[in-house]
């Protein structure tokens, strides 16, 4: 048998088996545990890296699951496939490698972050869960299956945020609310999906996208799906759960949940182009979609500046930052109908928007690393109590100020790149959605200035006497995102040009979607 | 050319911002060389003078976070308290937001009986 | 004030899942069945099973039940962590 | 209209669920509320499945001469019935850690983190 | 909970071996009748909480273990992975004992039969490991409840 055709499946199957084997290695030896999470996401990023490559240079993967050959299982007459099928394109292959990255780094750097004696199976399985889950989101063609994997990233999320709920209050009742919201979200995607059933009786995106008519059930589905998936991403003002969840969790969690959340983010794109594309009143939802960025953008960043706990600060920048991928998509989405200005900016925009989920994924999460080392030297969150850490902790400061200028955007970090196509494209559609932009990139590094200068500059304080270097392996996660960061923010094109625009343009292009799947309709 | 991004009206090319980083730096340098020769280190030159009031302690002269921008939370004080009280922690709210936003939307994208 | 708001939200809420029962395909009578006459047609030459349900569960839809499982599998790790103190 | 009556027992019991997760304040009827949307989405897809004089779609020993009623929502209902225990059964326990360290499971007692 | 009374333990002690024979019933019919792993797994959990109930959970730890439990948990999972592992000859899921003339393999005829266990490939295999998977985490999922319960409990009379 031919293992390259089954890539995609073994992405997921292997830490999936590796969760499952877990349980049974903790009882034999508690410690290997790490290292064998790690062992399997380190392969299924791999997989992952060879899948890219696959994609990029031959074009959209189809994996059928239990059809005899890899091709689809088309009954006579019949014009939709039947079973569950993977169907991996450009974008989804964009946010495989976001995901893998992020949870391969995010593992190594638990090896040091978590106790190894209490509770560190349960703790690696639950990663390993939710990064499958998260696999399964950004790969599946089927809407069904995207339901059943958006619970279980929900079901990993909570428990994981609960991990350090066994003597602390916060993290269970942090744990509390986002099990709530997203019990609601999950459950209003799938009486969308009951809706899209009973009217087309099939269960496949790209054959739902042939068939969809846009009629009045075809409209509250969308509105359901777009309403709680955004909720799910953490657009304002349905971002509550993202400061409470995000400053719980344990930082590598942390990382990952940002990640998780911009899987959601990808599912609404998915759902706005690539299942009903033109059909839907472009304009309308297009500017839906700028308004939730707007907000997202300016409520965060005013909020974040006047937190005292800095996971809380962090969360709402991210909550700020997901407004920018907003903005950028949304203005591509609102000239969908029109090809000049969508050839004048609208792809730039989009280019813009999801460049920036990759940017955001890299260095919020350095940011979140570098917060959860501060609180694993000094034990506590608060900024006020901090003070001079940057005698003690050379690196991590460091490794800071890059991820603070590249969130500012400052050249020549990758926050800048992306900020830079979304400011010079959303200018031509719109001059005033550009400088609300850049006014809250300015408040940005008003609020990280704070930051700094709260928590690493000042005197030694005598509290913080025995206060030293985080251990190797955090060293070393954080280090690697820093070199992403400043190789994406020197050498953007190479990004742009081979990862970004062919996602944007399987985004754009609803036909080549469906064609794959349906043979040339 | 590597690291050249085109954004349609503008671009981004690392070598124009490194050449530029060379440029800027040597004329900071040339500026510091113009600076007082007479300087000693530790001597009573690298005191700070508050007006001859003795120095404080160093601990005490950390500003603590909450002490940062207060002015301009003070200014803004009419945009900051509703938004505050927006953020009750409270589970009910959270679902009545997305209720209300779903409504919205759907007003929005035009669904009618 | 705020429970007003919420009141009225939530009775256009309910105005729309209402209008959207109403646009529903009629009860019992459902338009499209393919998919499904494929099922019952082809379930026992394909998966050989009598129960058409669970030749779709386990064959046609085999991986929603992996899935599914693993949702399972996951509430039970996760209670497992947050109850290791307590039940030791 | 009188036709689709089966929907909207469907929207009654989601729309139920949605006032009990906007206006009761205790954490256990929250739990029941979710439980509530559940079972009203489990009812829909069921009742999407159903055909007019039609038989359970099991070939052991089935009458013969009748049509079928559709199985794949009965099998989604399956996977989501499962998904709901799952759901239920976490929120549960998360429930009895937040009266562990809370001591109460008012909904305006519960809310340390805001701002 | 502390144990119920005299009657209600030989009752249980009568009943609780059909309910878990019931519920293998369901488990190994599953391609035949209706039911299947799930709804079988469910109901021999059922037996396991008659007992945790009656007993109390003091005495219920004594023949009830939580690690054997998840042991078997941890195989079933693994058991249904890896018989959809084995289709990988073709793809993922692959139904390679259907109709086959091996295991479970035989021609069942089309349209409505009395039903022959000896048919339907891969899916009695995938009924027994996901029976197996939802008895052994239900069970945990009681016994933990049942723990926390206590500790809350003990909490409010304190």
């Amino acid at each position: 048998m031919n293992l390259s055709n089954h890539t995609p499946i073994l992405i997921l199957a292997v830490p999936l088996l590796a969760a499952f084997l877990i349980p049974i290695i903790g009882k034999i030896n508690k410690k290997a545990t790490g290292i064998f999470a790690t062992l399997a996401l380190g392969l299924s990023l791999v997989l992952t890296i060879i899948l890219a490559v696959k994609i990029l240079s031959v074009g959209p993967q189809i994996y059928v699951f239990g059809a005899k050959s890899s091709l689809l299982t088309l009954p006579s007459g019949l014009k939709f496939p039947i079973r569950i099928m993977f169907q991996i394109d450009a974008m989804g292959i964009f946010m495989g490698l976001i995901t893998a990255l992020v949870s391969f780094l995010g593992a190594i750097y638990s090896l040091a972050f978590i106790d190894k004696k209490d509770g560190s199976d349960s703790y690696y399985s639950l990663l390993l869960l939710l990064t499958v889950s998260m696999f399964g989101m950004e790969f599946t063609g089927d809407l069904f299956n995207f339901f059943v994997f958006l619970e279980i990233a929900s079901m990993a999320s909570v428990s994981l945020i609960c991990y350090r709920g066994t003597d602390l209050g916060e993290p269970v009742e942090a744990g509390f609310k986002y099990m709530v919201v997203s019990s609601i979200a999950a459950l209003m995607v799938l009486f969308a999906i009951g809706i899209f059933y009973g009217e087309y009786d099939v269960l496949n995106i790209a054959a739902i996208a042939s068939v969809v008519k846009y009629s009045q059930l075809d409209k509250i589905a969308l509105g359901i799906l777009v309403s709680v998936l955004a909720m799910k991403a953490g657009a304002v003002p349905m971002h509550m759960w993202t400061p409470d969840a995000y400053s719980e969790a344990p930082a590598p969690i942390t990382m990952i949940l940002v990640a998780a959340s911009q899987a959601s983010l990808y599912a609404i794109f998915r759902v706005v182009f690539s299942l009903y594309n033109i059909t839907l009143n472009t304009l309308a939802v297009g500017w839906i979609i700028i308004i939730f960025g707007l907000l997202s953008m300016f409520i965060g960043v005013t909020m974040a500046i006047i937190q005292k706990d800095i996971n809380r600060l962090m969360a709402y920048h991210a909550i700020s930052q997901t407004g920018y991928m907003f903005l950028g998509v949304g203005v591509g989405l609102a000239v969908l109908a029109n090809p000049t200005a969508l050839q004048r900016y609208g792809i730039t925009a989009m280019e813009g928007g999801i460049f920036h989920i990759m940017n955001h994924a890299m260095y919020k999460g350095l940011l979140f690393l570098t917060a959860g080392a501060l609180f694993f030297r000094t034990g506590t969150r608060n900024l006020d109590k901090m003070g001079g850490l940057a005698h003690y902790m050379k690196y991590t400061t460091i490794f800071f100020i890059i991820g603070a200028a590249a969130i500012a955007g400052l050249p020549p970090f990758n926050g800048f790149a992306s900020k830079l196509l979304i400011y010079e494209s959303v200018y031509k559609f719109n001059p005033l959605l550009s400088i609300i932009a850049m006014l809250v990139s300015i408040l940005t590094l008003a609020s990280f200035v704070k930051v700094f200068h709260s928590a690493f500059l000042g005197p030694k304080l005598p509290q913080f006497k025995e206060v030293k270097e985080v251990p190797r392996s955090m060293v070393f996660a954080m280090a690697v995102l820093s070199c992403i960061i400043i190789f994406f923010g020197l050498f953007p094109d190479l990004i742009v040009k081979n990862l970004v625009h062919p996602a944007v343009m399987s985004l754009i292009e609803q036909f080549k979607y469906t064609s794959t799947v349906l043979g040339g309709m | 050319m590597l690291g050249l991004l085109e954004t349609g009206s503008g671009f981004w090319s690392a070598v124009v911002w490194v050449i530029l980083v060379l440029v800027i730096g040597s004329i900071v340098y040339y500026i510091r060389n113009k600076g007082e020769k007479s300087y000693k280190k530790n001597t009573e030159q690298d005191k700070p003078f508050i007006s001859g009031n003795p120095e404080k302690a160093k601990e005490g002269s950390h500003i603590s976070a909450s002490h940062i921008y207060w002015g301009f939370t003070e200014a803004l004080k009419g945009y900051y308290n509703p938004l505050v009280k927006m953020h009750t922690g409270d589970i009910n709210d959270y679902s009545g937001w997305m209720v209300i936003i779903t409504v919205v939307i759907l007003i929005i994208v035009g669904v009618r009986g | 004030m705020k429970k007003i708001i919420f009141g009225i939200a939530f009775i256009v809420f309910f105005s729309f899942l209402v209008i959207s029962a109403i646009n529903m395909r009629p009860f019992g009578l459902p338009t499209f069945s393919e998919m499904d006459d494929y099922f019952i047609e082809n379930a026992q030459s394909e998966a050989g099973a009598n129960n058409v349900v669970t030749s779709i569960v386990f064959d046609y839809r085999g991986f929603d039940t992996l899935g599914e499982a693993t949702v399972l599998f996951t509430t039970i790790v996760g209670i497992v962590a947050l109850f290791r103190r307590i039940t030791k | 209209m009188i036709g689709n009556f089966p929907y909207i027992a469907v929207i009654i019991f989601i729309g139920l669920g949605i006032y009990t997760l906007m206006f009761k304040r205790n954490l256990i009827k929250i739990a029941i509320g979710i439980c509530l949307i559940e079972n009203g989405v489990n009812l829909f897809l069921i009742t999407l499945g159903f055909r007019k004089g039609a038989v359970a779609p099991i070939y052991t020993l089935a009458p013969s001469g009748q049509s079928m009623v559709l199985p794949t929502p009965q099998a989604l209902t399956l996977t989501s019935i499962v998904i709901g225990i799952a759901t239920t059964a976490l929120i549960l326990s998360i429930a009895m850690m937040i009266y562990k360290h809370y001591g109460t499971i008012e909904v305006n007692e519960v809310r340390r983190l805001r701002g | 909970m502390k144990e119920m009374s005299k009657i209600v333990r030989n009752v249980t002690n009568l009943v609780y071996g059909f309910i878990i024979i019931f519920g293998f019933y369901i488990i190994a019919h599953g391609h035949l009748t209706p039911g299947g792993g799930f709804q079988g797994g469910a109901v021999v959990a059922s037996a396991f909480a008659l007992l945790l109930i009656s007993y109390g959970q003091l005495n219920a730890k004594k023949f009830l273990n939580i690690n054997i439990f998840s042991l078997l948990e941890s195989c079933g999972l693994t058991m249904f992975i890896v018989v959809a592992f084995l289709g990988l000859g073709t793809t993922f899921f692959y139904n390679f004992l259907a109709n086959s003339g091996s295991w479970f393999g035989n021609m069942v005829i089309p349209g409505i039969n009395p039903g022959d266990m000896n048919t339907a490939g891969v899916l009695p295999l995938m009924n027994i490991a996901v029976g197996l998977e939802v008895f052994a985490g239900l069970g945990i999922i009681v016994l933990l409840m049942a723990d926390g319960a206590e500790f809350t409990k003990k909490k409010e009379n304190s």
